[in-house]
């Protein structure tokens, strides 16, 4: 019995190895090729992980969401007008940077990429990623499709300068967003507190969230860069960096002015003396969210589009609005970003776009931004928005991009406009913010840089330090700390771009400035800019 | 029936603290060693532990493959032959059973793995447990964990002779028995080596054992063979003072003395050296066994006796004490009376010269022609 | 002791000169192929998954490179550039404190409950050691922690007050954030189960010679499972160091790195530097950091003898 | 049962340190269990009592709502679109996933890296043995993420770690390369030699005897035959301990199989879960564009109604495997663990 057992056993074991031996090259050539050969089914595969489309839904999909049958309609049509293509989804995290990086050094990037992702979340870093070639160029698309003609003014300006790189383009853009500040209105009027003016200022803003604080609620919700907008509120972006060509890397940080302190010791006795902010490094747009329409805060600076989520959300504005019975604008207001108080301002609206795998071939990059354009821009949109119409009934549900980048604020086959789901008010205050100029863009002027340079590392910390730690924190030191190991990273780098060049984008960058903030805000062109132009840069720029 | 021969046999220690990552450290456990072991003898190899005498079994398993030398089986070079054809049986001193493996698994592994039948393993483990003993088929039932020491060891030999091998090999078998259970194995196993007549090469660090096993002994220290020959050969003409202080319980007695024209001289005590002994004048030490004394006597150096131990089963004692400054044992009557100090005299036809420094022998009485 | 008398009277010369036949062809000889058979897999495995990507990693070091385009040789730019970095620096300094920290914290705690839990009859100590080792899956205990450290409506704020402490804020706070980032793993017990393992080898008879001689329960761990559990204890310590230093996916998850760079480890940093596209300045900080990993395992390693009885 | 002395236990004095010691070591497991207590609180906690500003320790009206809404989620039977589009398979399909990964891991990497520690044990010698000893330990002191990008490449272009493969030199045709990526080789194959496993058996082989394997020698057993009939059969502790170690380590990792998967059937259930959650619990975002980015993502998880409670049952869901298999492999722990210390 012994010995029988044993025979069996060692077949079994000898058979078993056989077997994976065998089957594992088998699998893995299989599993490969099974990959591989999925992409050629069709002449072109647009491969998306579901932004800004999604593949095809399925019969059982729509079936079930019919506000879905107006997309899948829309997207057929493109479809039957572009034989051959088919979009594939993938399951790659394109909102992460590592992630998005990794796909792209293995060319496994999707089709559709989101440009500041890869770039750490600026533009700049974006812009220096598809220099080195991370992002393909759409430049071709967007003169094919007419892309510049269908803009507003607005959102061109918001787009063109960070997106034009050379003669190239970065991105396609398909939607807008602006920072704001959400406010109960009707928390205002109980209180008796006046409503902000548009074009309010930065005083105004603490006023207010001073004013909003009360037992059991704070003031003001504000997110981890909340610190950093108020400087670049302020002009921070353009004041605190210098031209310094003779250095290796032709830029350096200068923080010097003690306006910077002032304001952020302002800041952090609003945070930490009033107790009028909520915020924590942990918390998510949801937190706050949930805290506005909780009644725990009475303001918040976040994301316009946050505003305008489907009333059958639980914690959205509008079914707050639905809960307190009242229309939507009585309940909401907002205001974009506050003006200095030297009379410095940003326009508060930024375009996303979207941005091209650099292993895409024109083909595919064609078909990819027809689509997109299709459904964004051109015909495609009404489509989906009278199916989502026909579907939900719900006004609300079908206006949820505010700042449409086409000034389209109407759809075929939809009864109503924007102003009926969200209020005239609401609109109009849109369209004032849209109409704001946007100062020239740094990167329309210099030449384009080749290398990498120092990140924004050291700032960010000075941010978070600033935000966050509620001991004695002296702000003036932090952001000594920040602009000296800033300027000590630099030292390590060397740029592409030869003095000459850069002597000659820079000025003609600044003189841009000059002109722009002389006629836009003169108030703060006599306080700060010209003698911050005639004391740093120009003696820089020899 | 097998001859083996060594030749020149070097191995180095592959033991943790003796490996470096660029090579090896301290002395070779095998240095150069020439060994012949007869056909049908048996053959004990003792010595202190770690003098190699473990590594130089190995090496004749094939478990252990020499740096440099030859083994040879009966004219053949087995050097680097693996051991399961070399035809070994090995009894190792933990016994080293298979413990997943129950006693009959632990006979039958041999089978197995030689592609044996079934018909003939099961007859070579009935004759195996038939040699060992009534009991025997009891054990073969068991796990090893649930066996007692001296059942392991019977597992252990019969794993050993079931195969029926060309040479025993035996690494200290019975060393972790109980002393009585010792006596009795140590017997068993005489009579199973009798009853084969196959070449064995017993281990062991114990002298009596090795006397009692072996046809001749090997003397081993630190890697070297110092001495190989029968217990006589060891014991009245050893090779060097190692093997003259090592073999023999008591120890021998090793005193300084003084030779003069024919007279010698421990401390102030003179005799007269019989005459077959020619040694040249000057300093020289006396090796004297215990029985190579003499007591009470008139002409004797006084010896501090510190006790005296009494083997009444073997009607003898020992007085234990010293003579000029060396420990001495002498044998006596069991009766020998206890007294502070006692006159001896080296019996010279007996006593073992060496230089008065280093190892070297300078007489020895050579083997006692007893018949 | 050249001329050595060999039984049957010949000489080791003469042993020497007899005639040796080679052993008959059927016998299977010594192989040095076989034990390969057993390493090969592994060493493949290990070559090409192990220390080919790390060689590859560490050639990048000497690049430019940035995830595509051409790359070129730059020499040890990329080791000044980051030698100069205060940022490397401060996170340096992070990770020792975090690493020093965790020894201090997590690493003894083990030690003394195995020792302990050995005292339980063997029936409880069985249940004991299951309902201490269940183990927690990483991911869940992510978002666990981070609900617990929510300083509005965590758990962990809840205690504080309960004890009346003044409220924490937990992540926000650069003093204690890597002490709060610490904390879960003082509750989770890590490697327990390995001492255990290793007490369970010391013979009774050690702990009975000594409570003839008077010990009592300190001196007992003092003087017996310590000094048994050496070896171990060594071995967990260095992979508890190089762990630490090493230490990335749970700060990165909690706290960011923040608040400023108050928890932000070496390892977050080179991820950050590869995420900016610095692909050779990120491989640069890695072999910094492997150095020093070197150097204290090396260091630690010379001046801590593991086995008691040496 | 050493510390305490074997005589005299029923004095006051032992009997009250005996107590102490008890109280300590339940209240100990009282707190480690306090997470997996508090995750089922939290699961059954309604989503606004999760967020109210007193902290939960047992909701005040326990609801299964969460549960309800995971079982949908995971089968994806809800009628909701938000909550079917959170995850694009039903949950059996990342859980096979995970399963096949993990368990072909343990198949394959077990033998390969138990052999190697078992040559490296017993049957090499001197220096060469001191030689591959490093170099199979080398690797635990170099962090995984340095590796990242190497590794990825050459799932992509074995055995290159390059974008793409080179050319054969005078000619337009690549040199040959197997690609992995994207299926589960792509976690099993990097993963089969394990450099803390080949420790843990070595500790385990060190502490069997020499005179075993000698005896088998002896016997006639080939050395791979003495390795599977002798060795095997009393090694089976250690391989479970490493098998658990495995198994938990390849269930939970996160990073590697997010870059190496793009097929979103393909994926495990650690990268399905920890993407919902990570973009539940990511930390602040850092700038503007960072948020509005998340803004959009996070309003489709909020649609579908997902927040902490939601959360917990993921959790959970992720510990539950891990759980069972160390439920089956708890009886050889102890027994199975003999690191010696790193000679």
């Amino acid at each position: 019995m012994n010995k029988q057992n044993l025979m069996s056993r060692r077949q079994f074991l000898k058979t078993a190895l056989a077997t994976s031996a065998a089957v594992l090259p088998v699998t893995s050539v299989l599993a490969s090729s099974a990959s591989a050969p999925a992409r050629v089914q069709s002449e072109i595969t647009i491969i998306t992980s579901g932004w800004p489309l999604t593949p095809m839904p399925t019969a059982e999909e729509i079936e079930a969401d019919k506000a879905r049958a107006g997309y899948a309609e829309a997207l057929q049509t493109w479809l039957d007008e572009n034989p051959g293509v088919t979009f594939q989804q993938v399951e790659v995290n394109i909102w992460d940077q590592q992630a998005i990086v990794t796909a792209i050094s293995g060319g496994t990037a999707p089709t559709y990429v989101f440009p500041t992702s890869i770039g750490g979340w600026t533009n700049a870093g974006a812009r220096n990623a598809f220099v080195q070639g991370l992002m393909a160029d759409v430049g071709p698309a967007i003169e094919k499709y007419g892309l510049i003609g269908k803009l507003t003014p607005g959102a061109l300006s918001g787009w063109q300068p960070i997106n034009e790189i050379g003669d190239a383009y970065m991105s396609f853009p398909i939607d807008s967003g602006m920072d704001v500040f959400h406010y109960r209105r009707d928390l205002l009027n109980e209180l008796g507190i006046e409503e902000p003016p548009l074009d309010w200022t930065w005083d105004d803003l603490i006023a207010l969230a001073k004013a909003l604080t009360a037992e059991g609620r704070q003031g003001l919700a504000a997110p981890t860069w909340m610190a950093e907008a108020i400087l670049s509120d302020h002009g921070f972006d353009i004041l605190s960096q210098v031209p310094s060509p003779q250095n290796g890397w032709n830029w350096m940080r200068d923080t010097s002015d003690p306006k910077w302190v002032e304001l952020l010791t302002e800041y952090r006795k609003l945070v930490f003396e009033d107790k009028a902010v909520y915020s924590d490094v942990s918390y998510t747009t949801d937190n706050f969210t949930n805290a506005f329409v909780n009644g725990a805060v009475g303001l918040m600076r976040t994301n316009v589009l946050g505003a305008f989520g489907s009333a059958a959300q639980e914690n959205s504005m509008a079914a707050m609005a639905n809960r307190i019975g009242k229309p939507y604008e009585e309940v909401i207001g907002f205001r974009g970003i506050p003006r200095g108080d030297n009379g410095y301002f940003s326009n508060p609206i930024y375009v996303g776009g979207v941005a091209i795998g650099p292993d895409t071939n024109d083909e595919t990059l064609d078909k990819a931004l027809g689509a997109v354009d299709y459904m964004f821009l051109g015909a495609g949109w009404d489509l989906q928005k009278a199916g989502q119409y026909a579907a939900t009934q719900d006004l609300q549900a079908v206006f949820n991009y505010p700042i449409p980048i086409d000034g389209k604020y109407t759809y075929e086959g939809v009864p109503g406009a924007f102003e009926d789901a969200w209020g005239q008010r609401t609109k109009d205050d849109i369209l004032y913010y849209a109409g704001l100029p946007k100062a020239p863009d740094e990167a329309l002027y210099m030449p384009v840089e080749q290398n990498p340079g120092p990140d924004n590392q050291a700032f960010e910390d000075a941010w978070s330090t600033i935000n966050y730690v509620a001991d004695e924190v002296d702000p003036a030191a932090v952001l000594k700390q920040a602009q000296d190991t800033w300027n000590s990273q630099a030292a390590g780098f060397s740029s592409s771009v030869d003095d000459a060049a850069f002597i000659d984008g820079a000025k003609t960058y600044y003189e841009a400035l000059d002109a722009f903030w002389k006629d836009a805000s003169p108030e703060f062109y006599e306080s700060t800019f010209k003698p911050w132009y005639d004391s740093k840069v120009l003696p820089a720029l020899g | 029936m097998t001859q083996i021969e060594l030749r020149n046999i070097v191995k180095q220690y592959d033991s943790q603290d003796q490996v470096t990552l660029t090579g090896y450290k301290g002395e070779p456990a095998l240095n150069r060693i020439n060994l012949t072991i007869n056909d049908g003898e048996t053959l004990s190899v003792v010595g202190p532990s770690g003098c190699g005498k473990s590594t130089l079994l190995k090496v004749i398993a094939g478990l252990e493959y020499p740096n440099s030398g030859q083994v040879i089986y009966s004219g053949h070079d087995f050097t680097e032959i693996k051991p399961q054809d070399r035809g070994v049986g090995m009894v190792f001193q933990d016994y080293a059973l298979y413990p997943t493996r129950k006693g009959r698994g632990n006979l039958s592994y041999f089978f197995e793995v030689h592609q044996r039948t079934e018909e003939e393993e099961q007859a070579r483990i009935k004759a195996t447990a038939d040699l060992m003993g009534v009991d025997f088929d009891l054990l073969l039932g068991q796990i090893p964990d649930t066996l007692s020491g001296g059942q392991k060891q019977r597992v252990a030999i019969a794993r050993c002779i079931v195969r029926d091998p060309n040479i025993f090999l035996m690494d200290e078998p019975i060393v972790n028995l109980d002393a009585k259970l010792r006596e009795r194995t140590r017997i068993e196993i005489k009579k199973l080596l009798r009853q084969f007549g196959i070449t064995t090469i017993y281990v062991t660090h114990d002298q009596q054992e090795a006397i009692f096993m072996g046809d001749r002994i090997v003397v081993m220290r630190k890697g070297n063979i110092e001495q190989v020959g029968t217990f006589d050969d060891l014991y009245y003409s050893p090779a060097n003072l190692f093997v003259a202080q090592f073999i023999g319980t008591p120890p021998i007695a090793v005193i300084p003395a003084v030779i003069e024209n024919g007279q010698i001289a421990i401390e102030t005590t003179r005799w007269m050296l019989p005459p077959d002994i020619a040694l040249p004048n000057g300093a020289v030490r006396v090796g004297v066994r215990p029985e190579g004394w003499r007591l009470d006597t008139d002409d004797g150096i006084s010896m501090a006796v510190r006790h005296i131990e009494r083997i009444p089963t073997e009607r003898a004692a020992f007085v234990i004490g010293a003579v000029a400054g060396a420990h001495t044992s002498i044998v006596a009557p069991v009766d020998y009376p206890m007294r502070e100090v006692t006159r001896v005299t080296p019996d010279w036809e007996q006593a073992l010269f060496f230089e008065a420094e280093g190892e070297t022998v300078l007489h020895t009485p050579g083997v006692p022609d007893l018949f | 002791m050249a001329e050595r008398t060999i039984p049957g009277g010949q000489t080791e010369e003469a042993i020497q000169a007899a005639p040796v036949e080679s052993a008959p062809l059927r016998l299977s000889r010594r192989s040095r192929i076989e034990k390969w058979m057993f390493i090969i897999p592994a060493a493949l495995f290990q070559l090409v998954w192990g220390w080919f990507p790390l060689v590859f990693a560490f050639a990048l070091s000497f690049t430019d490179a940035r995830v595509r385009g051409p790359i070129s040789f730059i020499g040890l730019q990329s080791y000044t550039r980051m030698w100069g970095d205060p940022l490397l620096g401060e996170a340096f300094r992070v990770t020792f404190i975090y690493a020093a920290m965790s020894i201090v914290l997590t690493f003894v705690i083990p030690i003394l409950v195995a020792v302990l839990l050995m005292e339980m009859p063997p029936r409880v100590m069985r249940w004991m050691m299951l309902l201490w080792f269940l183990p927690l899956s990483g991911i869940a205990s992510t978002i666990l922690w981070k609900y617990m450290y929510n300083p509005e409506y965590g758990l962990m704020q809840g205690i504080v007050r309960l004890l009346g402490l003044p409220e924490q804020r937990f992540l926000n706070d650069p003093n204690l954030v890597l002490f709060w980032l610490i904390f879960p793993g003082i509750l989770l017990f890590g490697p327990g189960l390995i001492y255990m393992a290793a007490l369970q080898g010391i013979p009774s008879s050690y702990y009975e010679a000594a409570e003839v001689e008077g010990a009592g329960f300190w001196r007992k761990i003092w003087t017996i499972s310590l000094p048994r559990l050496r070896p171990v204890i060594s071995m967990m310590l260095t992979f508890a160091i190089i762990g630490s230093l090493q230490e990335f996916y749970w700060p990165q998850i909690m706290s960011g790195g923040g608040p400023g760079s108050a928890s932000r480890t070496v390892v977050m940093y080179l991820y950050n530097l590869w995420g900016n596209l610095r692909f050779g300045d990120s491989t640069t900080v890695a072999i910094f950091l492997f150095a020093i990993i070197m150097v204290i395992t090396v260091i630690y390693r010379t001046f801590y003898k593991e086995d008691p009885d040496a | 049962m050493a510390l305490f002395p074997k005589v005299g236990r029923n004095q006051p004095r032992m009997r009250a340190a005996w107590w102490v010691l008890v109280i300590f070591l339940c209240g100990g497991v009282a707190l480690h269990l306090f997470p997996f207590f508090y995750m089922i609180a939290l699961s059954v906690t309604p989503a606004h009592e999760a967020l109210s500003p007193t902290p939960v320790i047992w909701p005040k009206e326990p609801t299964l709502a969460a549960w309800r809404l995971v079982f949908e989620l995971t089968t994806r039977t809800s009628m909701d679109t938000a909550v079917r589009d959170l995850m694009s398979f039903p949950f059996y399909v990342y859980l096979s996933n995970s399963l096949f990964m993990a368990l072909m891991t343990l198949l394959i990497s077990l033998p390969v890296t138990s052999l190697a520690a078992y040559a490296n044990s017993k049957l090499q010698r001197g220096p060469m043995a001191r030689w591959s000893f490093l170099f199979f330990i080398g690797t635990l002191m170099v962090p995984g993420v340095v590796t990242l990008i190497p590794s990825f490449l050459m799932t992509r272009n074995f055995p290159f770690p390059l974008p793409s493969a080179p050319l054969i030199p005078g000619t337009d045709d690549p040199f040959p390369i197997l690609r992995i990526w994207d299926t589960p080789w792509a976690v099993i194959i990097p993963g089969v030699f394990n450099a803390f496993n080949f420790l843990l058996f070595k500790g385990f082989f060190d502490t069997i005897p020499d005179s075993i394997i000698q005896a088998a020698r002896v016997d006639g057993g080939s050395e791979f035959n003495i390795f599977r009939r002798i060795v095997f059969p009393m090694s089976i502790p250690v391989y479970a301990v490493a098998s658990w170690l495995q198994f938990g380590s390849v269930w939970d990792s996160y990073l590697w199989p997010l870059v190496v998967f793009q097929t979103p059937d393909r994926i495990p259930t650690s990268v399905a879960i920890s993407n919902l959650m990570n973009r539940f619990i990511q930390a602040g975002s850092t700038s503007a564009q960072q948020a509005a980015a998340q803004t959009a993502s996070m309003r489709e998880i909020l649609e579908a109604g997902l927040s902490w409670n939601g959360l917990m049952v993921l959790g959970l869901l992720q510990t539950i495997p891990i759980f069972i298999m160390f439920i089956i492999c708890r009886e050889y722990l102890m027994r199975g663990i003999r690191l010696r210390g790193l000679k």
